[in-house]
């Protein structure tokens, strides 16, 4: 693993700092996790309690999520180069207030494959295709600038491979995956472009989805959740990570990244004064569809 | 006690096939769960453990109660038939025991027939485990890795085979023509888990069920429903109609009070608002309202499954140390 | 026309336009397939996907929406933002094996009766073209009670009578 | 207590008894009274059921929900349920007519110990639609007349067009050693009688705790506070009897949403003394 420990006391330093001076009531950020070596959420109150603070390759968790829930107050976030991309489509929709959020910044070196109690070396997939180590947003800024190196791969080569596999066998990979869902709702809860209060696949009346945990109430929730992030999805793939039966949502997700940037040349979060492209349109485009 | 080689287990699985459906843990792209087989190559033989209980298959995550259609303009209700006798093999003795926590609840009076007419039809052969590893706690709350309860047979991998213990009538009629040989050498003892005590925490939870420390405990909670799907004691479900022009069906799926909607009645009121009190609900239902109500025993196995699966590492064996700091100071 | 296979079309039509189209191709005797079952929306970016995504499970071989040709949208704008989504949806479909023909969006006025007609006739012998659907994400008209836990093939037979006899309240 | 439950053993209890709606009538604008038969004579008869026990209703194709059976059982009489248009079954069960089939399981849970309370005066305070459990009792009570002390009833609600049971307000006033006071929070030009909460009305008035039982039944927040305004009058906790409203599944004690602490609301409740509940409403 690439050498933060640097990176770990800027940012207990800064916290102290932003929590002493009362700049900020909370700082999130992450803390070692219960088996010792990997990292989960950390809500740090109080000055003191800033040590507990990390920052390595295990912290994959994207904490925008939590800005969401304390919207209103004055706090700082450890984000990552991608985590700052979600920050932007969260100011960009008016979720959370950019003066209000302290966003401390972090050149990211990529986050490594983990599970409870288990870590290596290897990067998670969307940091081995990650072309953007540099945060987008940010008020303080920690860690060495990475260098960009030009990827010697398409990074849509996994959604490509699939497009490109009879329709029969593209039904087959989608009903097989589907069909372990359990529909615990992680991979929706775990992203912080899902906030709304009430999920449209959970709404009582009207009744759209119906509560059964079958194939295509799943297929339902999979595809509504995954067009509902269409052109605000910024990556981070911790619906695939946390999701326990191992569906490779990043697929889902990845294909609408794929045409969004094809059809639209857009790109989420990288600047919030640009307009998503499903909330815009051009009078006079041609996409193929509508004549 | 017997055994049996490897090479009689699969055949004596493979006659079983006649006569039961079999269920059995496979690997199903990278994830351990358990599935109908037909052939004993489908079994993940070195698995640990399956990432959703084998709960599922007693209490399956949708199931149909009734339908109800018009025949000449009168109401008729049938239920489905649930006739198939099934073997669930190679589930660990903590899940076993689960299963009988289950049975406490909805074999209670008035018995949820659904449930039991399952339960009727189910044998339990268990492997134990040889290898336990932390995270789990079976040892620390009342099972063992090789603990019978729950199980119709046990089985331990030994290195000639596997040993057989048949725990009830039913395993003992299960394993008729498979070929057991007597052995004077015994199972191996399963390795150790690191120990901690869970004594006195039922008494005492009513008194912290107000302390601040469950909103710190829970503060990173994304409210998903992984530890209670995934928790083989969990039983909660909800209960739905389908319709389908005058027809009707009505359906009991998974239900998890991780769901910010669970306890809301109609009118908006909901008794469990916070992310906090939801996580409470989760954990004094195991270690204190399931225990008053069937003879103290916690419902909770120590498969850790919640630890391992948990996308913000809440850790319960944690909380549990935490709030035996908290009622002593 | 006659077809081996009668496929069943769902229809999202603007109340603005395409409905009134629809209305004039039956008021000027022009004839179109009876294939299509129109749903009239107030306006062609009221179709969410979800109601797509319903109209597929619940047995539709392919999807119409019909909406205002482009600046001509009652309420200025809908049919613009209807484009960019669609356009997005049906590659998305496809990907999960619902083929991108079964999805369209098209500009239908209300004078367009003729434009209508020749649409439902073409989309319905393209559908019938693909068959039905290879997808077998849908709810059947009626679905047995499910017991997959206890194996898949159970299912079918699950309905008919059996060892549990149906509840005796159940008559009179 | 445990509730009669007819049909026997074996039979599943997640299927419903089918039943005819009779008759409706309408108690506010979105308030019906379901006066429902059950098909099956047999079912009928075994279909005993005591003030403040309930049963769940299904509106077939939408769903079933809990409600309180708001009828003094009698050999023949159907079962009446008020239930107010708030959610998806609600709605369900108001888009029905007389004549359509409902689904009825029950009857389920404790009920009020009228036995135990003879003797006593008795206090009845229901809140909007928390007095349809609250109207069998105030019949019993008429019912039995002599057995029982006064009778005095606190009936509130939101606006006076949010009061139930306005047809049985003669019937109970007019009942020996009776009381009714009503009070809404908002009154119109037509209202003459109190525009008050009901915890402050419960003050005014006065109750005393002197062999005496208190019915408390309405919105939680409204339970919590008039069980505070009755305390302050000297009632003990369990003087004080409330039913509580939870969100219900089975009604059998598996699908595991009702309780409130400990205490599944199916299966241990509804009814409670205020002495159990204490922990209870804390978590309320």
């Amino acid at each position: 693993m690439v050498a933060v420990e640097n990176i770990t006391q800027l940012i207990q330093e800064k916290a102290r700092e932003l929590l002493s001076s009362g700049q900020v009531e909370l700082v999130i950020g992450y803390q070692r996790a219960s088996d010792g070596v990997t990292a989960r959420p950390a809500f740090v109150r109080k000055a003191e309690d800033a040590g507990k603070l990390i920052f390595d390759q295990t912290c994959t968790h994207n904490l925008g999520k939590y800005a969401i829930e304390h919207r209103g107050k004055s706090l700082a976030i450890v984000a990552k180069a991608c985590d700052t991309f979600g920050i932007n489509v969260l100011i960009q929709e008016k979720q959370i207030v950019r003066e209000k959020t302290y966003v401390i910044g972090i050149n990211c070196p990529g986050v490594v494959e983990s599970s409870f109690g288990e870590t290596g070396d290897r990067l998670q997939y969307r940091c081995q295709i990650c072309q953007e180590h540099a945060p987008a947003v940010f008020d303080y800024i920690v860690g060495d600038p990475i260098l960009e190196k030009p990827l010697d791969f398409d990074p849509y080569a996994k959604v490509k491979e699939l497009e490109a596999l009879p329709q029969e066998e593209r039904i087959a990979f989608w009903e097989k995956h589907f069909d372990r869902c359990i529909r615990c709702y992680a991979c929706r809860n775990a992203c912080p472009q899902c906030y709304c209060t009430e999920c449209v696949v959970e709404q009582i009346d009207p009744n759209w989805v119906g509560a059964p945990i079958q194939v295509p109430e799943k297929q339902i929730f999979h595809v509504i959740r995954a067009f509902h992030l269409a052109g605000r999805c910024i990556g981070c793939n911790e619906c695939e990570r946390v999701c326990p039966v191992g569906i490779p949502l990043s697929l889902l997700n990845m294909k609408f990244s794929l045409e969004v940037e094809q059809q639209f040349g857009y790109k989420p979060g990288r600047d919030p004064e640009v307009c998503a492209p499903l909330a815009t349109y051009q009078p006079d485009e041609d996409l193929g569809i509508g004549g | 006690m017997d055994i049996i080689t490897r090479e009689s287990l699969k055949r004596w699985l493979t006659t079983l096939m006649d006569r039961y459906q079999v269920m059995a843990p496979v690997l199903a792209e990278g994830n351990h769960l358990f599935r109908a087989i037909s052939s004993t190559d489908e079994i993940a033989w070195d698995y640990y453990n399956s990432v959703v209980p084998p709960k599922e298959l007693i209490f399956p995550l949708t199931e149909s109660l009734f339908t109800l259609e018009y025949q000449n303009g009168v109401p008729q209700i049938q239920e489905p038939v649930i006739d198939r006798q099934t073997v669930i093999f190679g589930l660990r003795p903590c899940d076993a025991r689960a299963i009988a926590m289950l049975d406490a609840s909805f074999m209670n009076d008035p018995v949820d027939v659904p449930y039991a007419r399952r339960r009727a039809l189910v044998t339990l052969v268990g492997w134990a485990c040889v290898r336990p590893e932390s995270p789990c706690f079976c040892v620390n709350i009342g099972g063992a890795p090789n603990g019978t309860q729950g199980l119709d047979v046990l089985m331990t991998e030994g290195t000639d085979g596997y040993f057989v213990e048949p725990v009830t009538e039913k395993g003992k009629a299960v394993l008729e023509g498979a070929e057991l040989k007597h052995t004077d050498a015994v199972p191996p003892e399963p390795a150790a888990l690191p120990a901690f005590s869970t004594e006195g925490l039922t008494e005492r939870l009513p008194e912290v069920f107000l302390s601040p420390m469950w909103q710190q405990q829970v503060e990173a909670c994304i409210s998903c429903k992984i530890c209670t799907f995934l928790c083989p004691t969990c039983y909660c479900f909800d209960v739905r109609d389908r319709r389908d022009g005058e027809a009707v069906e009505r359906m009991r799926c998974w239900d998890s009070c991780q769901g910010a909607h669970f306890s809301k009645i109609a009118g908006g009121y909901n008794p469990r608002a916070t992310k906090t009190a939801r996580w409470k609900q989760f954990f004094y239902h195991k270690y204190l309202y399931y225990p008053e109500r069937f003879g103290g025993v916690i419902a909770c196995v120590g498969c850790a499954r919640c630890v391992r699966k948990c996308p913000v590492n809440i850790d319960i064996r944690e909380v549990i140390q935490d709030l035996k700091e908290d009622i002593s100071a | 026309m006659s077809l081996d296979y009668e496929p069943r079309i769902i229809g999202f039509l603007c109340n603005w336009c395409a409905f009134a189209g629809a209305d004039l191709a039956g008021t000027t005797r022009t004839t179109y397939p009876s294939n299509i079952r129109i749903i009239r929306v107030p306006c062609s970016g009221r179709v969410d996907p979800l109601l797509v995504l319903k109209a597929f499970q619940q047995g539709a071989d392919a999807v119409l929406i019909a909406g205002c040709h482009p600046g001509d949208c009652h309420y200025v704008q809908g049919n613009y933002y209807a484009r960019r989504r669609f356009a997005l949806l049906r590659q998305f479909l496809d990907y999960l094996g619902i083929e991108k023909e079964r999805l369209r969006l098209e500009w239908v006025s209300a004078s367009e009766g003729r434009k209508f007609s020749r649409l439902v006739t073409e989309m319905t012998q393209e559908v019938a073209r693909l068959g039905p659907r290879k997808d077998t994400v849908k709810r059947p008209a009626r679905q047995a009670p499910v017991l997959r836990p206890l194996g898949q093939e159970e299912a079918a037979p699950a309905l008919k009578g059996g060892a549990a006899a149906p509840a005796k309240s159940g008559g009179e | 207590m445990t509730s009669a439950q007819p049909g026997g053993n074996g039979r599943n209890p997640y299927v419903p008894y089918l039943a005819k709606i009779e008759n409706t009538l309408d108690l506010t604008y979105d308030v019906r009274l379901f006066r429902v038969r059950l098909i099956d004579p047999a079912v009928e008869e075994a279909f005993v059921y005591q003030p403040g026990q309930f049963a769940v209703v299904s509106a077939f194709g939408v769903g079933e929900s809990p409600f309180d059976i708001c009828s003094l059982w009698q050999p023949g009489a159907p079962l009446e349920f008020a239930i107010r248009r708030v959610g998806t079954v609600t709605s369900g069960l108001h888009a029905l007519e007389p004549g359509d089939v409902v689904g009825v399981r029950g009857p389920f849970g404790n009920w009020f110990p009228m036995e135990e309370y003879r003797g006593k005066d008795i206090i009845i305070i229901g809140g909007g639609i928390g007095m349809a459990p609250m109207r069998s009792v105030v019949n019993w009570v008429v019912e039995h007349r002599a057995d029982y002390g006064a009778l005095r009833v606190l009936n509130g609600a939101r606006s006076p067009q949010d009061l139930v049971f306005t047809n049985e307000f003669d019937l109970w006033r007019s009942s020996p050693n009776s009381e009714l006071v009503l009070t809404v929070d908002r009154g119109d030009d037509k209202w003459k009688d109190r525009v008050a909460l009901i915890p402050a009305v419960a003050t005014e008035l006065q109750y005393s705790p002197a062999n005496a039982v208190a019915f408390v039944c309405g919105p939680p927040i409204m339970i919590k506070f008039t069980v505070k305004a009755l305390q302050g009058l000297g009632f003990q906790g369990e003087q004080i009897i409330t039913t509580l409203e939870s969100k219900m599944k089975c009604g059998i004690g598996k699908c595991g949403r009702c309780n409130i602490g400990q205490s599944y609301v199916c299966l241990d409740g509804p009814v409670y003394t205020f002495a159990q509940a204490t922990q209870l409403l804390e978590e309320l």
